[in-house]
């Protein structure tokens, strides 16, 4: 288990070892998702950078919450989070989630899972930065909420 | 009392900085804290603060009900808008 | 874009690497998932290795029939599934999908749809060998197929 | 002509053998060459091959109408048990 914020890029390899090396053979699936810098925005515009803040302490418990909310539903042997924050590129990685479980359809359903809460519940705040203009500070899409809720009407 | 108010993202921007320390009397409210503010912010920096969609943090824990919550000297009371992470 | 079928193990990280500088910043979610040989059967039995075994030509044309079925579904920018076959060992890796789309419910439902399909229509068996006795070939369980079919009702 | 016949998995450990060649008359059919395995392999063997389960490819396409396709020289007949990746 490991919850990270940092400024630095991850290594999808070395969280990957790490957590092969604590499943060992009792984990049969591992699910990873990244989310990158897109180089437009939702309506098309170039984005030369996103910009991303948090709030030391509460975005750590917030995200530690997601991650019991996770474990609680599914069957997770292991789960890793590492969220980026400050300046990004278009391309950077952003987020890292993995889950491992006995069972892919726990595996997949917790990764999709906790991200979808990073969307919506986890306590970031991200801007779209463009060349020649002051940026605009994203919000949850409707879409967003609507995974969000899904995850409370449904027994999967 | 003193007590530390902190701005986020486009509040931060909204207030012009990411903290304001501020001297408070002992048993404040956060409806007294923000009279001290509206003392101290222009308008327009107010009604940032004062959108619905804020929401406001007493040492890191969401107050839900609001604005009664009695503040004690140290507190950190955190304005953040709307959170979206991944 | 990328089906492979091999006895060598994979490097997630170079798959990984290879995929986003095909996507620069244009895909803004990855999705991967791998399977890895458990040290126990379904029924709780110590299992000493995994021997995979395919059908050349046949095996990839099924695969690649998959993959163009989760093209044709979701838009995903790019879609590699690499599958191992001979000896394997618990902990060792079996198979790896990584999907990238604009949309991160895109590149999770491609990605799951893929391995469902992978488990009970692409051409493979699996024979589990235990200490001391001949092994089973595995066979895909009920759930396997319910979630193979799930995709069939599913507007998802 | 000749014709090979595939045998995969619990098939090849069941047949004892990967690969059979098989001469068989101009025009045969999928019912001719099982005639043909009948008279070569045990009734254990053929009960393997004729489990309900099994899927025959030809040329590495399953064949859906089952016994009627007619069989060319040099195809490949695969004989699969139940398969099952990832």
């Amino acid at each position: 288990m490991s919850i990270r914020i940092q400024e630095d890029d991850f290594s999808l390899d070395r969280e990957w070892d790490a957590l092969r090396k604590r499943i060992g053979g009792s984990a049969g699936s591992i699910v990873a998702f990244a989310g990158l810098v897109r180089e437009r925005a939702r309506a098309g515009e170039e984005v030369s950078g996103l910009f991303l803040e948090h709030y030391p302490g509460m975005t750590e418990s917030s995200m530690e919450r997601i991650v019991e909310q996770a474990r609680g539903r599914w069957p997770l042997q292991d789960v890793v989070v590492i969220h980026r924050v400050g300046d990004l590129r278009p391309g950077d990685q952003i987020v890292l989630v993995l889950v491992a479980s006995a069972h892919r359809g726990a595996a997949f359903a917790g990764c999709e899972f906790v991200m979808d809460m990073l969307k919506t519940k986890a306590v970031f705040w991200k801007k779209e930065v463009r060349t020649g203009s002051k940026g605009t500070w994203v919000r949850s899409t409707g879409d967003d909420f609507e995974r969000a809720k899904h995850w409370r009407n449904d027994g999967e | 009392m003193k007590v530390r108010a902190f701005f986020f993202a486009s509040l931060r921007e909204a207030v012009e900085t990411d903290v304001l320390d501020i001297d408070i009397g002992d048993g404040a409210s956060l409806i007294d804290l923000r009279r001290c503010l509206a003392a101290r912010l222009r308008e327009d920096q107010m009604a940032a603060l004062d959108a619905a969609d804020v929401r406001v943090a007493v040492n890191r824990r969401l107050v839900h009900d609001g604005e009664a919550a009695v503040l004690a000297a140290g507190d950190e009371i955190a304005f953040m808008p709307p959170v979206t992470g991944g």
